[in-house]
C-alpha cells in the first residue's frame, strides 16, 4: 500500500526523526532552548539559500516556463481565503476577524514546509521543477491581503487609525522580512545565474539538508510549547487544521497537473496549498488585524497543520500526485 | 548636579506591538525611548521569546508628567485590549531636563 | 487614566536561579513576571555572560504591596545564602489593578 | 524583612562607552552593577543595535544617596559633552544594605 | 621519547593553538566576546553532530559490541565520585556539599574534551571506534546522580525543600540540554542509520573539524577568564585538578583494554574518565545542591582540568594506552 | 572599454548583488534585521577564515617573501592619515579631533572590502599572493596610532585623564578584537601550515564565498540605514569618501609593485590603502578621542566609501593595476 510506504520513508528521515526530537524536548520540559538569535540566523540561511536557488533554475528554465504553473499557484493562494474565511465564520462560528486572519494563514504558505517537501522528494529520488521555489515566492502574499480586506470589512469601525492602515498591511506583505529574503534571494540568483551558483554552492546547497534538520529540531522545539494551547483553540479548528491541508493539498496537486509540472511539481504545489504561513502571515495579520486572537491563527498553523504536514501531509500528497500521474 | 523631577513609563507588551507603541510615542510627545527583547509570562500565558511570534519588548521612555498621562491613557485605551502588555509609570530625577 | 500604587520588585541572580525564583513568584502570588538576561559586576565578582554558568538573569515582577513584603522576606531568608543575587523593591503606578 | 532605602542610578549610553562608565562606578563607590544591550532612540537619532557601533546599553547600580549624587555630578560634566546617553535617579528599597 | 612527540604534535593542531588565543586574548584583555548565543549554537552542533555521528556509526556495529564496553564506562563514571568526595572531603577539608558537588564534576564527562581527543586521533591516524560516542553518552548523567545523593546525604537537614528536592536533579541529569541532545541525536542516528548520514553528512560531518577549532577558540576565552580565580580555591584543588585527571586516565585506557577495545577506544575511554564536566554538572549541580559554592566546582573543571586535558592530557593517555597496547 | 567591463563583472556577482539587496531592504523599511550577535559571528568568522589562510600562506612563502612589501603596506597606512588630517582639518574646515579621527579611518583598513577584492580576484581569474592578508594585519593599527597622537596634540589640555590616555588607544589598536582575531588566526595559521589547513579547510575555506555573500547582505542594510546620515555630513566628506579612495587605490597599487608584488597582489594593496576602517578604528577612536564626532567618520567610512569600493573601488583599481603592469 503506497502511502503507507510513502509516510514510513518519510518518518525515518533526519528532518522529521530531528523535529520528533525537538516535541519531546518540549514535552519532557527539558531545558534545551535555542537561542532567538539562532532561530532568526538559520530562517535567514533557509530562506536565502532556497530562494538563490530558485532563481537559478528559474535563469536556466527560461520565464516562458514558469509564468503560467506561477500565476495558478498565485491565484490558488488567493482564492483559499474565499472558502475558508465563510468556513470558520458560520462552520466555526469565529468572530469575522479571526476567521478573515485564520483564512489568511492558510491561503499562504511555509517555506519550511515546501523546504521539507523538496529534501523528501530528493530521498525518494523523484525529479522536480528547481524552478518552484517561485511558486513559494508569489503565494505568500497574495492570501494575507485578501484575508486583510476580509477583515476590514469586517471591523470598519473601531478606532485606532494609526494601526488598521491597509497601507502597513500591503507594506508587511510585500516587505516583511520573509518574503522580501525569498524574493530578493530569488531575484538576485535568477541575475547570478550558475556563475554565480558555482562560487555561493559549498554554502548555501551542499550543507542544505543538515541546516534543515537542525531547524526541525528548533521547530520542533517551538511547536511543542505551543501544544498545550490546544485546548483554547476547540475541536473545529483542530479538525480544520487536518481537513483543510488534504483538501487543498488534493487541490494543489491537480493545479499542477494543470498547468503542465511534473509529478514531483505538482507535489510541491499541492504541498504548498496545503501549508499555512507561520512567519509571514502572523506578523501581517498581526500589524493589520490588530483585533484578531494570535492563539488561533499561530495555534492552528504551528501546532497542528505545520507538524501534521512535516509528518504525514508531505508523503500523502506525493501518493495522491503518483496516482494522478499513473 | 542639580535633578529634575520626571515620569518614567514602563511598557511591556509582545514584539508585534513594537512599532505600533513607539509611534505613539513619538505622537504622545517623547523625544527619545529605550527598548530590549524580553521574556515574560502573564494573562495571555508565556512569552518563551523562542521566536518572534511569542517576544516580548519592554520599552522604557521618559517624558514629563503630562505627557505620561497622556501616554497612558491611549496605552489603556487602544492597545490594552489589542495587545498582551502591560504599562506603568514612576517617578524618576533626570540630569538635562532639557532632552526630554 | 487612573493609576494605581503598586510595588515593583527586581530581582537580579545568576541564571541558574531563574526556576527557583519564578517559582516563588507564582507561590507568593505573582500574576505574572519579565525577565531577561543581564551582566553584572558584585561581591561575588564579574559574570560576564560569556557561558550560561557565568550569566545573570533580571527578573521584573508587580505585586500587591502585601505580596512584595513576603517576596523580599523569603528570597532574603532561603535565596541569598544561596544565590548571587540582589533584589529590590520600588513603588509604581499601573493601568489595569485588576492584572496584579 | 526590614528593607533600606538606596539609589538606583539608571545610565543608557552608547556601547564604545561602556568601559569608561564602568570605571567611574568603581571610582565613585558602587560595589557592583548590571548591565544589557539595548535599542534607543533620541536626540542622536536611532541606535538600532544592528552593529557594535550603532549599540546601546543600559547600566543600573544601586549605591547610597551621596554616592548616586557624586555619580550623576560626574556623569553630567564628563560624560555627557562626549557620549549620546541619559542618566536619572529613582528612590529603591533594597534587603541587605550592606552590599551597597 | 613518545609522550614527548604525542604532545608535540597536539600542539601544533588548530583545534588547541586556537584555544592558546583565546586563552592570551583573555589574559591581554582584549575586547575580543563571543555572543552567548554563539556559544549555545556551537555547543548544539558539536553535541548534535558527534551524538548523530554515534548513532550511526552503532547502527553500523551493531548494539551486541557496544553494550559491554559502554557499561563498563557507564560503572567507572559512576563510581569515580566514591573515591573522590572522601579524598575532598577529609584529604581537602572541603564541606562536604562542595566536596560531593566536585565528585559529580569529576566522574561526569566533558564532551568537547572527548571531541578534542577524537580529532586528536585523526591527527595521528589512530583508528578508534567511532560508537564511543556511546560511552561519552552514558557516562555523563550517572555520577551527578551519585554526586548529587552524597550531598544530600550531608545536608539533609537544610530548608528551601522545594529546591533541594532529588528528582529535579534526576530530571536535569536527564533531560539537561546537554545530555538531551547528545543522547537524542545518538538515537536519531541510530534510527536513520547509513542513508540518513549521507543526507546531512556535508552538514554534520565534513566541516566539524573547523567548527570545534573555532568553538576551542571560545573555549579558551571563557576558561582565560577564570583564571584569576585560581587564587581562591587553593592548592589542593589545584593538583586535584591534575592529578585525579591522570589517574582516572590511566583507569579508562585499562578499563577500555579490560572489555576488548582497541588501542584507540581505550584511549577515549580513558579521556572521558579523565575529563571533568562543565555544562551539564554545573546545572544540575545548582538546581539540586544548591548550597555547594560554584567557584569551586567550576574553576576546577573549567580553568584546570579543561585546559590540562586538551593541551597535555590528551596525547599523555594516548601515549598510556601505546605502552599497555604494545 | 576594460575598466567597464571590470566593473560589469563586480555588479553581477553575488556578493555584490546581496549587498545591494540589503540596501534596498533599508531603503525600502523593511523589517529584516540579522541579529547582533549574527553579525558577530558572520564577522569572527571571516576575520578567523581570511587570517588562518593568510598565515597558512606565509607559512609556504616564506617570511624573506613577505616582509618588503609588508612593510611598504605599513608604511602606506601610517603616512595617509599626514597628508588626510591637513586636508581635512584646512580644506574641509573640520574641527581638529574629527579630522584626526576620519584621519585615521582612511589610514586603516577595511577587512571586508578586502576580502571582496580577493574574491572579485578569484572570479575574473587573476593569481595573487594568498600572503596579502598580511598586508591587512599590518595596516590596521598604525594609521590609528598616528590618527590619535594627531588629535591628542590638537585636545591636549580638555580634562578627564582617564578617557583619552594614549595607552587606551594602543592597547585597543593592538588588542581590539578584530586586529586580534586577524593577527592571531595569522599567527595560528602560520604555526600550522598546510597540514592545520587540511583540517579545517572544509569550514574556513570552502564556504567562505557563501558566508561572504550572506554577510554582505547585512552590510548592505547596515550601511543603508545610515544613508540618511550624508545629510548631517556635508559636502566636502562626501567628496572626500570617494576621491581620496581613488587617490589611496592607486598609491596602494604603485607600491604594490614598487615592492615587487604581482599584479593581482598590487591590486589588493591599492584596496587596502583606499579602503577605510569601519570596526577597528571606531572602536579604538571613540575610546582614546571621545570628543571626536562619530556621525563624521562612521558616516564616511560606512555609508560612503564602503559602498563605492565594493561596488566601483575594487574593479577600477585592478584595471589600474592592469594598465600599469601592462
Ligand atoms: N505582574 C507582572 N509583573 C511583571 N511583568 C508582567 C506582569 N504581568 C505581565 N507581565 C509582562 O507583560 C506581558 C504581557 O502580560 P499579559 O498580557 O498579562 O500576558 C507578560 O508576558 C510579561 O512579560
Ligand atoms: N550595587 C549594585 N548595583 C546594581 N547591580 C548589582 C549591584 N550589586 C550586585 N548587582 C548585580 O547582582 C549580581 C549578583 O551580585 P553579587 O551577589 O553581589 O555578586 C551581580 O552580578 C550584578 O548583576
Ligand atoms: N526620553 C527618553 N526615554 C528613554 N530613553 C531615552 C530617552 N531619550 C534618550 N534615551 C536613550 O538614551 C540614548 C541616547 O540618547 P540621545 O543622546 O538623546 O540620543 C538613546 O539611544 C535612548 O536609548
Ligand atoms: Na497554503
Ligand atoms: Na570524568
Ligand atoms: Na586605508
Amino acid at each position: 500500500m503506497e502511502i503507507f510506504d510513502a509516510v514510513r520513508a518519510n518518518l525515518l528521515s533526519p528532518a522529521v526523526l530531528f523535529f520528533a526530537l525537538g516535541l519531546i524536548a518540549a514535552l519532557t520540559k527539558s531545558d534545551l532552548k535555542f537561542p532567538e538569535s539562532l532561530y532568526t540566523a538559520l530562517t535567514i540561511y533557509l530562506l536565502v539559500a532556497i530562494g538563490f536557488k530558485g532563481g537559478v533554475a528559474i535563469n536556466d528554465a527560461g520565464l516562458a516556463k514558469v509564468w503560467l504553473p506561477a500565476l495558478a499557484a498565485m491565484t490558488l493562494g488567493a482564492l483559499i481565503p474565499l472558502w475558508t474565511y465563510p468556513l470558520l465564520r458560520f462552520g466555526g462560528k469565529f468572530p469575522a476577524v479571526d476567521a478573515a486572519a485564520i483564512a489568511a494563514h492558510y491561503g499562504s504558505v511555509s517555506a519550511v514546509t515546501f523546504i521539507a517537501a523538496t529534501n523528501y522528494l530528493k530521498a525518494v529520488n523523484q525529479p522536480y521543477e528547481n524552478y518552484a521555489t517561485a511558486f513559494l515566492a508569489v503565494m505568500e502574499s497574495p492570501a494575507i491581503l485578501v484575508g486583510v480586506v476580509l477583515g476590514k470589512l469586517a471591523t470598519s469601525k473601531s478606532g485606532a487609525p494609526d494601526m488598521i492602515s491597509l497601507k502597513a498591511a500591503v507594506h508587511e506583505a510585500l516587505f516583511g522580512r520573509s518574503i522580501f529574503l525569498l524574493v530578493g534571494a530569488l531575484i538576485v540568483g535568477f541575475l547570478c545565474g550558475q556563475p554565480g551558483m558555482d562560487k555561493v554552492e559549498p554554502f548555501f546547497v551542499t550543507p542544505f539538508q543538515g541546516v534543515l534538520a537542525l531547524f526541525l529540531l528548533e521547530m520542533g522545539l517551538v511547536a511543542g510549547r505551543r501544544l498545550e494551547d490546544l485546548k483554547k483553540v476547540g475541536p473545529f479548528l483542530l479538525a480544520f487544521g487536518v481537513v483543510m491541508p488534504l483538501l487543498h493539498g488534493c487541490l494543489g496537486v491537480w493545479f499542477g497537473q494543470l498547468t503542465g509540472l511534473s509529478l514531483g511539481g505538482a507535489t510541491l504545489l499541492g504541498v504548498l496549498a496545503a501549508s499555512a504561513s507561520y512567519i509571514a502571515a502572523p506578523a501581517a495579520i498581526r500589524m493589520s488585524l490588530p483585533d484578531a486572537n494570535p492563539t488561533y491563527y499561530l495555534t492552528a498553523s504551528l501546532a497542528i497543520t505545520f507538524p501534521f504536514n512535516i509528518a504525514l501531509g508531505i508523503p500523502i500528497y506525493f501518493a495522491v500526485a503518483r496516482r494522478l500521474y499513473s | 548636579m542639580n535633578t529634575h523631577p520626571m515620569k518614567l513609563v514602563t511598557i511591556v507588551c509582545e514584539a508585534h506591538a513594537r512599532d505600533a507603541v513607539t509611534k505613539l510615542l513619538r505622537d504622545a510627545g517623547a523625544h527619545g525611548w529605550t527598548l530590549f527583547a524580553v521574556e515574560g509570562d502573564g494573562s495571555q500565558g508565556k512569552r518563551p521569546a523562542d521566536i518572534p511570534e511569542f517576544a516580548n519588548v519592554q520599552i522604557e521612555v521618559i517624558v514629563k508628567p503630562e505627557v505620561a498621562e497622556h501616554l497612558l491613557e491611549r496605552l489603556g485605551t487602544e492597545f490594552f485590549p489589542r495587545y498582551g502588555m502591560i504599562a506603568f509609570e514612576s517617578d524618576v530625577r533626570v540630569i538635562r531636563a532639557a532632552k526630554f
